[in-house]
């Protein structure tokens, strides 16, 4: 289904697209293997680990041997993925058939990485400098109502209200995509905009993050260079203070852009200024499965259709409002009800029913996230058939004739529609009939003939 | 709830505990000297951590006199950024470490019989489980733990009832335990361990090959498991062995109240010293006359 | 063997008791005879084998002499004492069973298999025979295997069939040996169907019912046993019975009063039960003394206001002359509990009411007879209640005491395992010599802290592993993995069998299966105590040395690409049977020690 | 209509949540509600937000739990367990087991826990053997025969889930004293009633079948399902068994499991006797053979070493020579039996020497709000655990970390073993 899902999956496919060279060159950072390293499926890693010290090639045979026959599929998937990212370096010789070698940057790094451990290109600052910085709890908060604000922004902005303290450069990554904005009115959601409202945080955030990327490719920064940055960013320690001088210009300018998503905090002390980045940033390198991805959830839906979610974030209420009727709202617990109405205008925003349901399986309250289902099969059933309902019925435009002047004109006019296929429908006793808009013309024509 | 840490998982994630002897009797006498194991070890500890930003590592030390944590990743603060010399959980694990030891040849009593003496590896993997229980008990989504033995010391005869008991749970609640033994001659303890629970076990031919052995056999997740085939611990003889003259025996004798193994029929339990009545052989055959097997 | 004649000395008796007299014993076809030494016409024989319905004999070894015991339908039995001890014995049994078996299915017309030969040992009755027969003709294997051993005379009936008691049970166990006690329903609730119309009610009944009113009503057992058939038919006895009950449920005392009036039957029905009140004087003698029966009006709760039982409200007739025929449901309530508490007593099938009614009558005799001949038990059952009824607060625990557990030294415990679990690791002797270890303890953790130290002053060692020592270990590893994956690749998991040729593998199977009969009873008459068990073994013996020939025929008969399997199969029977021969001869050199100096291996 | 005051709209929303109570017509959604009634346990926090309703009842369910395994230790601190069981589980599905104050029956609740208890029991006790027995249209039938494999009896009982007619004991009874007086003199002789009946109709005078199960020492333990009963009492009483009555499902579960640890031997009764095994090795893979189970030609499984015959797993009684066949790991399942852990003693949270964690699994013992957390000491090191690692060390791992990790404490440990 939406076209959203598929992209926002992972922000390494991006690197995997990058060109060769450009890879090699990314494989320089430390980081960026470490990274890399955590996106690989499991085998992947294994194979990449065992390989770490070993420089003579390895034959593909030996590697299968350890394959299980129902694992086979998993071990090219693996391979695969480590071709496509020039992890490993294939090569081909007669006796032994195809082996593989860790590419040598890459190897070197880890290596590294292994013995010494990363080391930042900048260090936090001492706490002398910067006088008392946020508590970790603190900054996660910061960071979730930044996000959430700035989530926030768009269903406003889709409530015609206008934007507010989001950078332009921020603002036009929305308009790919999330809004659309016609001149004069004001901008308001796309299809994959409110489907990128139910996604869970990362895959938003990844999505955001793609979108700023070859966003800022047309304006003609290194794309490399920025998923590097990131990457980098994302090693960084949540809470700890960084000079800004450390960065450059492209970097300063991404930061600040990031501040808005609340990736980083920027602060302004007496003389210099810094950022600390939050967990948003170090979600950046995370590697996601589907099993993944889980928040603590808040929504309970009872098989009457009723709807409780224990948040007190205003967003939350917002995304709930997408597809149900909000009843009561107490300082932290919105209750709710899914209707048929609700649903419908939520459908016709583009949002579908499997994309709700899966939002209330993956937010359900911990109370009955344990229960299977954790929503109600009837209330799950319902929704999809509501949506039904909505392909159900067609229109076909279509005239209605009646007052016929006499029975056989009625009688011909009938048998006319019925030949050109138009007839929809007739009742002889009260002589009408209703044809479709196709066969109108030459029904008139017909009855003019009868005159 | 709404502020709730997200965590997020992976089917990968996996929960790593890590029994390392550091019986200094053992050491002294190893031919791999306890520098070279320990950076061995560290390293591989440390990719272990690098695979999974959520992989969790637990060190226990498994001593001569006692056991206790040294290193636990999920409580440990400063990970990411290193001093530059080597990893930076290094450092204060090895700490930690070092106070461990002294601590253990304080409470050293002396009068340790010839031979190497065992370590305290009941202590450690008891503690490992009742860790790993911890984790169970966190919620739906935990990662997936196995222990992995690093040891070297002999077995204990004492704790053998111990150390069953604790096999036995490991397998109850599913964690495997894979052991990497790199003493002298086999553990049978480690082997039933690994053998019972599915785990691995291994004995390094190559010493100096440790971390390549870790890497390559204990580094795979759980998840992985499931499509690679590991080294097969070798078939352990179940066989039992008599209590009286410590043979091995294929048919032998069971005391109803201590379930201690005899060779030939005695009139007394060594063991729990309740006498017999009469010998059970031709009870159990008249019995199983009885009793009928149906074709 | 089965038809022929077998003709033997043995002394007839026709009581254990009875000293019995001396002659011969003949055999023949369909009948018995016996002709005395001495000319004596009480003791003179010659009966069918019709007549005979079973027979006991005296187990081996028992001590007892060897007497075979035949019992006729009328119950009678012949006993023989075989002065050719138990060998004549057993023929002489076969020979009746089949007899037996023969004359069964003949007047039974059963289409039995005829080489099924019925030789049970001990009491054995007919619906068994019909059993085993059953299960032999739906089990075509079970058959085989029957007709060879059975048939082949290297089992008796009886050994086959001993071993497979459960089959036989399985059978059987569709018609169930327990007794049902009463149902807890009270028959009171037999409510009447009524037809709408008319005022007839019709009550249906059924053996188990009129048993259960038997016994919870002594007066209509009484009535029963005295009136029908002399003085009423059954109908019409129990259509008065009825009637009276229905009165009892209207709960119209004065109708029932003026009913009974005219009908003396009737009354009897109506009127309370005197031999019930009876035994319940008896019954207060009984009751534990603790209990304190005084009941005065303060204890009558029923006529206070909402108590009683709602079945017994509508108008308390109070008048003395009706009391007699008012009944409170409590009476019923307390009868029925006592009946199905002491439980049913009657054995006969429930056919008919006369027969119920006698065999419960019959019951009654013996309960009263054993009830004041035991006054003793009587006592201990007193005591028994009393003691049950003991507030269990005042009671002392009474768990018995716990048997004392002591384990001098649990490493025993571990020594049974690492032994050999060293042993099958083909260690190297010097191996498991232990290395004296280097130092005391000081030095010991001291280099051990010098280590720790040193590794944190210089870090881990860059490289950790040499690329050489890398690459080495992981292609040991993996040629270790490709090992063990062969050995797995080879096993697979469905039966070898399937891929065999079908006749080979009925063949093997059968075999299989023979084998394994055989070797079940070898093994399940060892120890050898009796000289019966020791002639089976024999026997058995005998009959696996036949197999190994033909095991190798099957071996050679099997076509070559399979020959491997069968081999590896047959090796494994041979191996079975070896072991079998091993024991065998064992346990005969010991007995030969033994008994070296006795005459022969046992006694 | 959204947004408001909330302390009004709170007020309102538990209204709501009565009349959803009193409405005595329950809705589906209001019956999955009904057994935890969640919003009874509801909490406001000062500022009046309802705050997630905390998990003290779970609490006193462990220390329920606790308590229980303390009493059952304590007597057992050194005294002889029967190892070697022959249990015979008798089912009633009189026409009482049909009722629904279990849900959704109780037959169907009894099956369920029967099948986990069965499951447990061979765990613990891998050397004992079981039989299914029911009870119905008063006469008891024998299920399976006894036997060491979980997976048939419960299969068996699976499939006979319909009750009718009265209940007896006696005949149960009967019945397995029938088939008990047959095992061998060392298997200790166990019966546990599942008893859904309020009566027993019996055929004789159960008294005397009471007797002669106590002759036969037979240990008969009852678990009622309505109410207490004074025969089903009396029977345990006479034949040193346990009678308790479940309140809930919960509480039944509790009940049974309490069954599957080897009950504590009976001077009386114990008769120490030396039983033969075999310790057959198992077979290589490619050596093919007849196995006497299931009559298919396989690799693998163990070889009777009396007999020469296959049989596809252990433990398990050779069907040709009869030879009780093990390895020795099954009889080291039962080791732990021999030497219980002491139970712990509580330690006042008001003490301030306690240790920050739990010496087992290193969670906080710290207080942590309002609950404060309890924690619990071992008698012999004195290492302070926290209330799970309680209870696992007692139900599962059977032996205290503390006293395994000092070895002069062991040393003492071996000494009075």
């Amino acid at each position: 289904m939406p076209q959203v899902r598929i992209i926002a999956r992972n922000f390494m496919d991006m690197v995997a697209a990058l060109p060769a060279m450009k890879l090699d060159h990314l494989y320089q950072n430390a980081f960026i293997c470490e990274a890399i390293l955590r996106s690989l499926p499991p085998l992947a890693k294994k194979y990449v680990i065992q390989m770490c010290y070993i420089e003579e090639t390895i034959p593909s045979k030996s590697l299968e041997e350890w394959v299980l026959p129902d694992g086979l599929s998993k071990h090219r998937v693996a391979i695969d993925r480590l071709l496509q990212l020039r992890i490993f370096s294939e090569s081909f010789d007669r006796s032994t058939g195809t082996s593989y070698r860790l590419n040598p940057t890459f190897q070197e790094n880890l290596q590294k990485l292994i013995t010494y451990g990363a080391v930042l290109p900048r260090e936090p600052m001492p706490s002398s400098v910067t006088a008392r910085l946020p508590s970790l709890q603190e900054l996660e908060n910061y960071a979730m109502q930044k996000w959430e604000c700035f989530l926030l922004q768009l269903i406003n902005s889709a409530q015609a209200e206008k934007m507010t303290n989001i950078s332009p450069s921020m603002m036009r990554i929305f308009q790919r995509g999330l809004l659309t904005q016609r001149d004069k009115e004001a901008p308001r959601l796309t299809e994959s905009g409110f489907q990128f409202l139910l996604m869970d945080t990362n895959a938003q955030l990844w999505y955001i993050i793609r979108e700023y990327i070859s966003n800022s490719e047309e304006i003609g920064v290194d794309p490399a260079d920025l998923i590097s940055f990131m990457l980098e960013l994302s090693f960084h320690e949540t809470g700890q203070a960084y000079n800004m001088n450390t960065l450059d210009e492209i970097q300063r300018s991404t930061i600040k852009d990031l501040a808005d998503l609340g990736l980083v905090k920027l602060q302004q002390g007496r003389k210099e200024s810094w950022f600390i980045p939050t967990k948003l940033a170090t979600n950046l390198s995370v590697s996601l499965t589907d099993s993944s991805s889980r928040k603590e959830g808040y929504v309970m839906v009872e098989t009457n259709f009723r709807l409780y979610a224990y948040s007190t974030s205003k967003l939350h209420s917002e995304i709930l409002r997408l597809f149900s009727r909000v009843e009561y709202q107490l300082p932290n617990l919105l209750v709710g009800a899914i209707t048929k109405e609700s649903l419908y205008n939520a459908f016709e925003n583009g949002i579908t029913s499997e994309q709700i349901i899966s939002f209330l399986q993956q937010n359900a309250h911990p109370r009955i996230a344990e229960r299977t289902p954790s929503v109600p099969e009837n209330v799950m059933d319902q929704i999809r058939l509501w949506e039904t309902d909505l392909n159900r019925i067609e229109m076909t435009p279509a005239h209605f004739y009646d007052e016929f002047p006499s029975r056989d004109v009625f009688e011909a006019a009938c048998d006319f529609a019925r030949e050109s296929g138009g007839l929809l429908w007739e009742d002889s006793k009260k002589m009408r009939l209703v044809v479709n808009t196709e066969v109108h013309l030459q029904m008139r024509e017909h009855l003019r003939r009868q005159k | 709830m709404a502020s709730a840490p997200s965590k997020l998982y992976a089917d990968d994630v996996s929960l790593l505990v890590v029994l390392l002897d550091t019986n200094p009797f053992f050491w002294s006498s190893s031919p791999l000297p306890f520098s070279k194991f320990i950076s061995h070890v560290l390293a591989f500890l440390n990719t272990t951590l690098r695979l999974h930003q959520l992989n969790q590592v637990v060190v226990i030390a498994t001593g001569y006199n006692c056991c206790d944590y040294i290193y636990d990743s999920s409580s440990a603060t400063n990970q990411s950024s290193g001093t530059g010399m080597m990893p930076a959980f290094c450092s204060n694990l090895l700490e930690k470490l070092d106070k461990f030891v002294t601590r253990d040849e304080q409470l050293e009593k002396g009068g340790q019989e010839g031979g190497i003496a065992s370590s305290l590896l009941s202590g450690s993997l008891s503690m490992a489980l009742c860790y790993i229980q911890r984790i169970f008990r966190s919620g739906p989504l935990h990662p997936h733990p196995r222990i992995l033995c690093l040891h070297g010391s002999p077995d204990g005869p004492e704790q053998y009832v111990a150390i069953m008991n604790a096999i036995f749970s490991a397998q109850r609640s599913m964690v495997p335990i894979d052991s990497c033994y790199i003493g002298a001659q086999n553990s049978a303890f480690l082997q039933q361990a690994s053998y019972i629970t599915g785990g691995v076990y291994l004995k390094p031919q190559i010493l100096d090959g440790l971390f390549q052995y870790l890497s390559t056999v204990y580094a795979t997740d759980l998840h992985s498991r499931g499509s690679l085939q590991l080294p097969k611990s070798v078939g352990v003889d179940f066989r039992a062995s008599c209590f009286c003259h410590k043979r091995t025996i294929d048919m032998g004798y069971i005391c109803s109240v201590c379930l201690s193994i005899f060779c030939m029929h005695h009139k007394k339990c060594s063991t729990c010293g309740s006498v017999f009545g009469q010998a059970q052989s031709d009870v159990a055959s008249t019995s199983n006359k009885r009793k009928t097997p149906d074709t | 063997m089965a038809s022929g004649q077998v003709v033997k000395k043995a002394i007839y008796k026709t009581s254990i008791k009875d000293p019995g007299s001396p002659g011969i014993l003949k055999m023949s076809g369909d009948r018995l005879t016996f002709r005395p030494k001495d000319p004596n016409p009480a003791a003179e024989l010659d009966v069918n084998f019709e007549t005979i319905k079973g027979y006991k004999n005296t187990k081996e070894g028992s001590g007892k002499p060897a007497w075979l015991n035949l019992t006729n339908d009328q119950g009678r039995s012949y006993i023989f004492q075989f002065d050719g001890g138990y060998a004549d014995m057993h023929i002489c049994r076969d020979f009746v069973g089949k007899a037996i078996a023969k004359s069964g299915e003949t007047t039974k017309a059963a289409p039995a298999k005829p080489d099924v030969i019925i030789t049970p040992d001990e009491q054995i009755n007919r619906e068994e025979l019909e059993l085993r027969i059953k299960l032999l003709r739906e089990d075509s294997e079970l058959q085989k295997l029957h007709k060879q051993l059975v048939i082949g005379g290297v089992l008796t009936e009886a050994e086959f069939w001993a071993t497979r008691k459960k089959l036989l049970e399985r059978e059987s166990s569709k018609k169930q040996k327990q007794r049902m006690g009463f149902k807890s329903a009270m028959i009171s609730d037999i409510k009447p169907a009524t037809d709408g119309r008319t005022n007839k009610v019709t009550f249906s009944l059924t053996p188990e019912i009129i048993l259960q009113i038997f016994a919870e009503k002594p007066a209509v057992h009484q009535a029963f046993l005295s009136f029908v058939p002399s003085k009423m038919t059954e109908k019409d006895f129990w259509t008065k019975y009825f009637k009276a009950e229905y009165l009892h449920s209207t709960k119209n005392a004065i109708a029932a009063a003026a009913e009974a009036a005219e009908d003396e039957e009737l009354a009897i029905f109506l009127k309370h039960d005197d031999i019930l009140a009876k035994e319940a004087r008896q019954k207060i003698r009984r009751v534990d003394p603790t209990v304190n029966m005084e009941a005065d009006q303060g204890d009558d709760y029923l006529h206070l206001p909402d108590h009683g039982i709602f079945r017994d409200d509508g108008k308390e007739v109070s008048e003395p002359q009706y009391e007699l025929y008012r009944r409170t449901l409590a009476h019923d309530l307390n009868r029925h509990a006592a009946v199905v508490l002491e439980g049913k007593s009657v054995e006969v099938e429930l056919e008919d009411t006369k027969t119920v009614a006698e065999a419960l009558a019959r019951s009654k005799q013996a309960e009263l007879a054993n009830a004041d001949s035991d006054a003793n038990a009587d006592q201990e059952q007193l005591q028994r209640v009393s003691r049950m009824t003991e507030i269990e607060d005042l009671q002392a625990p009474r768990d018995p005491p716990l048997a004392l557990l002591c384990i001098k030294d649990p490493r025993d415990y571990f020594d049974s395992q690492q032994v050999n679990a060293v042993k099958i690791l083909g260690e190297d002797a010097m191996g498991t010599a232990k290395r004296k270890s280097a130092a005391n303890p000081r030095d010991a953790f001291g280099s051990l802290r010098k280590c720790i130290s040193e590794v944190k002053s210089v870090g881990l060692r860059d490289p950790v592993v040499s690329s050489k020592d890398a690459f080495q270990v992981f292609n040991a590893l993996t040629r270790d993995i490709s090992r063990t994956k062969y050995d797995v690749g080879r096993n697979s998991q469905d039966s070898a069998l399937d891929m065999l040729p079908n006749i080979a593998k009925e063949q093997l199977l059968h075999h299989w299966a023979s084998i394994q009969e055989l070797l079940r009873h070898f093994w399940s008459s060892y120890p050898i105590t009796t000289s019966y068990l020791y002639a089976k073994v024999t026997r058995l013996k005998d009959a696996m040395s036949q197999i190994y020939t033909q095991l190798e025929e099957i071996k050679k008969s099997v076509p070559a690409n399979h020959k491997q399997q069968v081999s590896v199969l047959v090796r494994q029977m041979h191996q079975a049977l070896d072991s079998a021969f091993q024991h065998y001869d064992a346990d005969q050199q010991k007995r030969s020690a033994k008994s070296s100096q006795r005459p022969n291996g046992y006694v | 209509m959204n947004n408001g005051d909330g302390k009004r709209l709170n007020g309102e929303a538990e209204e709501e949540d009565e009349d959803d109570l009193d409405g005595e017509g329950r809705e589906a959604w209001e019956r999955t509600y009904t057994d935890e009634r969640s919003w009874e346990s509801l909490q406001e926090d000062e500022s009046g937000l309802l705050c997630p309703v905390d998990d003290k009842i779970l609490h006193h369910a462990q220390y329920r739990r606790r308590l229980r395994s303390l009493s059952s230790t304590t007597t057992a601190s050194r005294i002889q367990k029967g190892l070697i069981r022959y249990l015979y589980i008798v089912i009633d599905l009189s026409k009482a087991a049909a009722e629904m104050d279990f849900k959704p029956s109780r037959m169907a609740v009894v099956a369920k826990h029967v099948e986990a208890f069965v499951r447990e029991f061979f765990d613990q006790n891998p050397l004992s053997q079981i039989s299914l027995v029911t009870i119905k249209d008063g006469v008891a039938h024998c299920l399976t025969d006894l036997g060491g494999s979980p997976e048939s009896h419960v299969k068996a009982l699976m499939g006979k889930l319909e009750s009718s007619g009265d209940s007896s004991l006696q005949n149960a009874l009967d019945l397995v004293h029938g088939y008990l007086t047959q095992i061998p003199s060392y298997g200790h002789r166990e019966v546990l009633i599942l008893y859904s009946a309020l009566s027993t109709c019996d055929p004789g005078d159960i008294m005397h079948t009471i007797q002669k199960c106590k002759n036969a020492k037979i240990r008969c333990s009852v678990i009622g399902l309505s109410a207490e009963i004074f025969i089903c009492k009396h029977i345990c009483q006479e034949t040193g068994g346990l009678y308790s009555i479940a309140l809930d499902e919960s509480h039944f579960k509790e009940l049974i499991l309490e069954h599957a640890p080897p009950p504590p031997a009976i001077a009386e009764f114990a008769i120490a006797s030396l039983i033969k095994m075999g310790f057959p090795q198992r077979a290589a893979e490619n050596v093919i053979s007849i196995c006497v189970c299931h009559k298919e030609a396989k690799g693998g499984g163990y070889t009777c070493p009396r007999c020469k015959a296959r049989v596809c797993e252990l433990p398990a009684e050779c069907r040709i020579c009869g030879l009780t066949l093990v390895s020795s790991p099954h009889l080291a399942r039962s080791y732990h039996h021999l030497f219980p852990i002491m139970p712990f003693e509580d330690v006042a949270p008001t003490q301030h020497k306690l240790p920050k964690t739990c010496f087992g699994c290193q969670q906080s013992l710290l207080s942590s709000g309002s609950r404060t957390t309890l924690s619990v000491t071992c008698p012999k090191c004195r290492r302070c655990f926290c209330f799970d690692c309680d209870i696992y060390i007692h139900e599962s791992l059977h032996n205290c970390p503390g006293c395994e990790s000092l070895r002069h404490s062991k040393s003492v440990n071996t000494a009075e073993a």
